[in-house]
């Protein structure tokens, strides 16, 4: 939309009033990101000591990076970087970029010299020994699977779905502040660990009036799937276990093999140190895993902990029972905004509450029509069009599924309606605004190129515009500019 | 000397950078809010009248949007 | 006229009986409705697979022209969106499906526009051309009424030059319920008939009776179309070859196959332009060293099948021949029994009964009949019946269990299978240069060594 | 030209890679008849590929089918097998469960092997028909809106087996039509027919020389998933001779008689035709054809 000449630069905005600054949303990490920002190499190291970390780790690196270890995992020496460079095809260079430094940003492999002085890449011992250990055997069993008798009464897999769900409703109940109160079917309050947990991932906030509420994030919190705010749950969980004195690496090994059970199958938690046991009863809290007793040497995991990594496999699974285990899709999106949810669970409504005016609500069924000022109330909470969106589409009904299908529309939502919202949120923001100071009648023109030079270095400049020698600077940026001009001013006479 | 002036730059696309004029031509917000008109889709504007205009805005919103369903009794 | 009633069998819905379909959907025992609904849709694969009747002699070669009315009545949205637009999607499935299901075939397609027809593509054998002709129709002015003697007129003066031993069709059409001729029209329906041109018409209102004189003349197929599904159907029906007329003589083709011969020299071969493209505009060829060199006058093509444009040769590949072969040599219909009839495999493995193709474990609700070769004396169940019998054209309990496999192909296919399949061997003896001299692994020590 | 790759590459992150290995287990091929350890060499390399395909994604499928002398039968997986598995090492569970089924069945299958009177060749094309019925079922249960891609790895040191030539073409062209990828690993014999089907559904021809590189030659080649391909550099696809050999000499030949009903060759014009015994009409001048633009209507 601006002119060919002048640009804007410098796109973050500090300015005084609330309007003007943009809400600070809840960022969800994949594991990836939260590898590298929160571990450093020796922890890297630490970690890769546990084959279920390396497996895991193996699996979210980009594709080509996994051709190139797969490639070096069974070759002993350093492999020349022209070689591995060699491999890739010319297109994809960039891609393949990509993927050098992922692998080197997570230490899967350093860089070494070999003998002819030519740089080499070498798979970190520990990594390559753990994958090794996991593709072909050898060294010793991970921790949990010491032999077992037969469990006198067997869970079947639908009972495991059942309870993990009520389980985790239980928790999203509490931040909805709906579950305890009216005594609801799953009326157990979760225990102080998870309210800790939830406080310190600021989904809720404690204030003396009303106790813990809810935040904003805890709304944007509440539209993720189930796979999506376990993953950020759990990563929360992690970060407030250094306090409590459990060792990260043994947790995270555990929950990741946790997540590469096979469901339906019963394990021992003999031999698990008491830290093990204490984070075993939290996750059996949360519903990633099932135990009879508290004192019991058995436990079975559920569907929870096995989306933990294949996140893709959540949607791929072919089992049908996937669907159940998410509450088939009970929303029906009508062309005339009109929503019907046939749910009868006090999170559904509250949620469908924060984007839809609701009309009706009769035992089974929660009728709802989406209007520009309920949605535009969500948005204003911090929600976006395209969580909205997606959380529709997530828990669409499966008869919109069939239909939509006709028309090959991307959604199986009315494309109406989706675009409607994405207008309402376009319309919200028509505006940005950017606090600054505005410099002009320059004397001569590299007065300003210079001084513009100079607060682009800096990367305050916001606008300029050279034919009208006119340019902003963020407010913050000011004072720097004006020093310089003034150092600039003198000098230059 | 280099003239300098603080404020809020704001970005919108031209329709309703048109729309801000008019604003200010008018008086409508009690006074001239414009300090410099840089481009077709930049302003730069006195910084204490922000939350009168994005009120004034969101009023113009409203008053363009129509009800998409009427709300039956 | 009134000789036709006759030989009219029941074919207006509204003479068959009073069909009543709410009895089809019985609840079975356990008041399930799946299971019966399973039963109707397997009924209605096992009734589609069975019309395929054994043909023994077909019109390989063939030559088809596709009339298409593009008169005002084509403009008429019973078929979504238009009947036009309708039929061009459909046009494009059939044209893939006829080159897929005979590759050394060509097709034409000429349109009825306006009392006049106009060829819109020549004979060729790729399908690119179609395509984009096709593209190009859709935003064709539907006006005024189609003149059916035009178009068969203009296909009669081109396919009278085809060689006799291709077969000649034309497929029409027809959205409008009146053609208006300059002349008598029986006159060219008698021509057609002498010149053996089979003529099938697809009328998408009504049955027209010129329409049906004319396919009964020319031993070509009447249909009237419902709806767009039962359109697909009458479309994709036309794509296998119809039996060869008694009468249409056959002879000796005289074909070339590319051979890359210049690669043997190890060098790259030298840089040339392929004949195909030398006169589009919009596709003009660039230089490049691979493409298909015509044996006969060495000019390049990159696609084939294709006619040598210089020499006349039709040049095709080996893989087009054998694609054809499974029209020569179906595979038999498999017996249909009861699900009980599957042995049940080992106990160590659940004895459980399994489809033998896809290891499927079959379960008495949803399989309720499963399928058994009468040769191999193995059990599909019915996704695998329906996908050796259209897709696949070969059995596979015939084609792994040692003994059976030349039974299969020795017993329908007389010498002409046996001749076929020992000369595939000897083509193999051709790209193979050593020849291993094999003993015998008879000592029991050595198949000792095989266990793990 | 970005976003587009994105999406691809984040949308192949969600697709099911299905790899349906077809290991020629037949005791009288000669590379096992040298020396039967070849064969066990084979079995461990093809189970650390089939396990290191299962690593790449956690949606990844396999099956294992042996091709051997009497039979053909899935090694991976069995339904109703319940191998009862306790963790050993520190191998992943899913993969000792592979490892397991495949040499146990596979031992139960060599051991009831009947006697080998004759040598005899291994029924592959019957194999690959039986793993594309399988690969057929899984694409037809795959939920909506996933995409499943699937190829088949042949491993084989025995000759083709000429007799199943119309079964290796229909095969071919079945693939072909659904998408599905044939890749071959011939160890010993050079496979022309195979050769040709690698070519048709642009899939990879390999020919290992020496057998104890086999895993490696295995994951540089066949285990980057045909989406990805071309974004590796792979070893170039040889030229193909696709010429077809005359019935009567059974020599390749360039230019040949076609007879119009059963599309037989021949090298040189027959007024019968040996195959269908149907009587060619004696050439005559043949009509000429109506004459085109710049075409010489030269016809012989």
């Amino acid at each position: 939309m601006a002119d060919t000449k002048s640009g804007r630069f410098a796109s973050s905005s500090a300015a005084i009033s609330p309007l003007v600054q943009s809400p600070e949303n809840l960022e969800c990490k994949n594991f990836q990101e939260y590898l590298r920002t929160r571990q450093t190499p020796e922890t890297l190291e630490k970690l890769y000591n546990y084959p279920p970390i390396c497996l895991a780790v193996y699996r979210e690196l980009p594709e080509i990076a996994r051709q190139f270890v797969i490639r070096i995992l069974f070759v002993d020496q350093p492999v020349p970087q022209a070689v591995v460079t060699s491999w890739g095809a010319q297109r994809v260079a960039k891609e393949q970029m990509e993927a050098t430094s992922c692998l080197t940003a997570l230490c899967v492999w350093r860089v070494t010299a070999i003998p002819g002085g030519l740089a080499a890449w070498e798979l970190s011992p520990t990594f390559k020994k753990s994958v090794r250990q996991v593709l072909l055997g050898g060294g010793k069993p991970w921790a949990m699977t010491n032999t077992l008798d037969k469990d006198s009464k067997p869970r079947d897999i639908t009972f495991l779905d059942s309870y993990a769900m009520s389980r985790w409703r239980c928790v999203l109940h509490y931040m909805v502040g709906t579950g305890g109160r009216n005594g609801g079917t799953d009326a157990e309050a979760i225990s102080p660990d998870a309210v800790r947990i939830l406080l310190h991932a600021n989904l809720m906030k404690r204030d003396e009036r009303d106790g813990i509420t809810i935040t904003r994030q805890g709304f944007q919190f509440l539209l993720l799937d189930t796979r999506a705010q376990v993953w950020h749950f759990m990563l929360q969980y992690l970060e407030t276990c250094e306090e409590r004195g459990i060792s990260l690496p043994e947790c995270l090994s555990m929950l990741f093999q946790l997540s590469f059970s096979t469901l339906g199958r019963d394990y021992s938690s003999e031999g698990m140190n008491s830290q093990m046991l204490t984070f075993l009863q939290h996750l059996r809290e949360f519903g990633l895993v099932f135990q009879r007793k508290r004192k019991e040497g058995r436990f079975y995991p559920t569907r929870l902990a096995l989306n933990v990594t294949n996140k893709d496999a959540a949607q791929a699974s072919t089992t049908a029972d996937e669907e159940r285990m998410q509450e088939r899709g009970y929303i029906v999106v009508e062309t005339n905004y009109r929503v019907y949810a046939y749910t009868d669970s006090q999170l559904q409504v509250a949620v469908l509450g924060l984007f839809t005016e609701l009309l009706y609500r009769f035992p089974n069924l929660v009728v709802g029509v989406l209007t520009r000022d309920s949605v535009r109330q969500a948005l204003r909470g911090g929600i976006t069009a395209e969580q909205i969106v997606s959380y529709l589409e997530q828990y669409a009904h499966p008869n919109m599924k069939l239909v939509e299908s006709a028309i090959q529309s991307k959604s199986c939502l009315p494309p109406t309606v989706v675009d409607q919202i994405k207008l309402w949120e376009l319309e919200r923001n028509r505006f940005t605004y950017t606090e600054g100071v505005v410099y002009n009648q320059f004397l001569s023109q590299n007065d300003f190129v210079t001084l513009r030079d100079y607060a682009q270095s800096i990367n305050m400049l916001v606008w300029q515009n050279e034919r009208t020698r006119t340019m902003v600077v963020q407010k913050n940026g000011h004072d720097d500019v004006k020093r310089y001009w003034k150092k600039y001013s003198k000098s230059g006479g | 000397m280099v003239n300098v002036m603080k404020g809020v730059l704001v970005e919108c696309d031209p329709a309703m950078k048109q729309f801000l004029l008019h604003l200010d031509e008018k008086l409508a917000l009690g006074r001239k809010f414009i300090i410099q008109d840089l481009d077709e889709s930049h302003l730069f504007i006195s910084t204490d009248i922000v939350e009168v205009l994005q009120a004034r805005v969101d009023e113009l919103m409203d008053r363009i949007s129509f009800p998409l369903h009427e709300k039956d009794p | 006229m009134a000789d036709d009633e006759q030989d009219d069998q029941k074919e207006y819905r509204w003479e068959t009986g009073y069909e009543k379909t709410w009895e089809a959907i019985k609840e079975d025992d356990d008041g399930l409705l799946d299971g019966a609904i399973a039963e109707i849709i397997q009924k209605a694969k096992r009734k589609r697979q069975a019309d395929k009747t054994k043909q023994n002699r077909l019109g390989m070669m063939r030559h088809m022209f596709i009339v298409l009315d593009c008169s005002e009545s084509m403009s008429v949205p019973d078929l979504k969106p238009t009947r036009l637009l309708c039929t061009l999607k459909l046009l494009e499935i059939f044209i893939e499906e006829f080159f897929d299901q005979n590759p050394i075939s060509q097709l034409g397609i000429i349109a009825l526009k306006a009392k006049r027809a106009e060829k819109i593509t020549e004979l060729t054998g790729t399908s690119r051309v179609h395509l984009k002709a096709l593209a190009g129709l859709a935003n064709v002015s539907l006006t005024s009424e189609p003149s059916l003697q035009n178009g068969l007129d203009l296909a009669l003066k081109t396919l009278k030059v085809v060689p006799s031993h291709a077969s000649r069709e034309i497929v029409i059409i027809m959205g409008s319920l009146t053609t208006c001729d300059p002349v008598d029209i029986n006159l060219t329906i008698d021509e057609l008939k002498r010149e053996r041109i089979r003529c099938s018409v697809i009328s998408l209102s009504a049955e027209i009776h010129i329409c049906r004189y004319l396919t009964q003349q020319t031993m070509g197929t009447f249909g009237a179309v419902l709806d767009d599904a039962h359109y697909r159907d009458q479309l994709l029906s036309q794509v296998d070859p119809p039996p060869a007329a008694k009468t249409q003589d056959n002879s000796l083709i005289r074909m070339g196959f590319p051979h890359s011969k210049n690669e043997v020299e190890g060098k790259d071969a030298p840089l040339s332009m392929c004949m195909c493209h030398i006169e589009n505009i919009d596709e003009p060829s660039e230089l490049s060293t691979t493409g298909h060199h015509c044996p006969q006058c060495n000019s390049k093509y990159c696609e084939l099948p294709v006619e040598c444009q210089c020499c006349g040769l039709t040049l095709v590949s080996a893989p087009h021949l054998a694609r054809s072969y499974h029209h020569l040599f179906p595979v038999p219909n498999f017996e249909e029994m009861p699900y009980e009839s599957v042995p049940p495999a080992a106990p160590d493995c659940g004895s459980l009964r399994k489809c033998y193709g896809c290891i499927k474990v079959l379960s008495p609700v949803t399989d309720k009949s499963v399928f058994k070769c009468g040769y191999c004396k193995q059990f599909f169940c019915i996704d695998c019946d329906i996908f050796v019998h259209e897709t696949l054209h070969a059995c596979v309990g015939c084609n792994t269990i040692p003994g059976v496999a030349g039974l299969v192909y020795q017993k329908q296919g007389g010498k002409a299978a046996s001749k076929a399949a020992g000369n595939m061997q000897q083509q193999q003896q051709q790209h193979q240069q050593q020849q291993a001299q094999m003993q015998l692994p008879s000592t029991s020590k050595q198949r000792s060594q095989f266990n793990m | 030209m970005e976003i587009p790759d994105v999406a691809a590459s984040k949308e192949a992150e969600a697709s099911i890679d299905l790899l349906a290995i077809v290991l020629d287990t037949n005791p009288s091929q000669q590379i096992v008849r040298q020396n039967p350890q070849n064969l066990t060499q084979i079995l461990e390399a093809v189970i650390a590929f089939g396990n290191a395909h299962l690593m790449q994604k956690a949606q990844n499928k396999l099956a294992v089918l042996s091709c051997s002398h009497y039979t053909t039968e899935f090694l991976f997986p069995l339904p109703g097998r319940h191998v009862e598995l306790r963790q050993i090492d520190g191998q992943y569970e899913a993969f000792s469960l592979v490892e397991k089924t495949v040499k146990q069945q596979l031992g139960s299958i060599l051991m009831n092997a009947p006697r080998l009177s004759a040598p005899c060749e291994s029924l592959l094309a019957g194999s690959m028909s039986m793993a594309l019925c399988y690969i057929s079922r899984l694409q037809r249960n795959v939920p909506a809106g996933v995409k499943m891609h699937s190829r088949i790895l042949v491993l084989t040191g025995s000759n083709e087996c000429a007799s199943q030539y119309m079964t290796y073409m229909n095969v071919f062209f079945t693939a072909q039509k659904l998408g599905i990828v044939v890749d071959t690993c011939a160890l010993d014999k050079t496979l022309s027919l195979l050769q040709q089907g690698c070519d048709i559904t642009n899939g990879q021809f390999l020919k290992v020389n020496q057998l104890d590189g086999l895993l490696q030659y295995l994951l540089w080649v066949f285990l980057p998933s045909p989406q990805m391909r071309h974004k590796l550099v792979l070893p170039p696809t040889p030229k193909v001779d696709y010429r077809a050999s005359c019935f009567c000499h059974r020599e390749l030949i360039d230019i040949g008689y076609v007879c119009s009903v059963c599309l037989s060759v021949f090298c040189k014009y027959s007024p019968i035709c040996t195959t269908c015994h149907t009587i060619f009409k004696t050439p005559g001048p043949l009509p000429v054809k109506p004459k085109k633009k710049k075409k010489t209507d030269k016809q012989i």
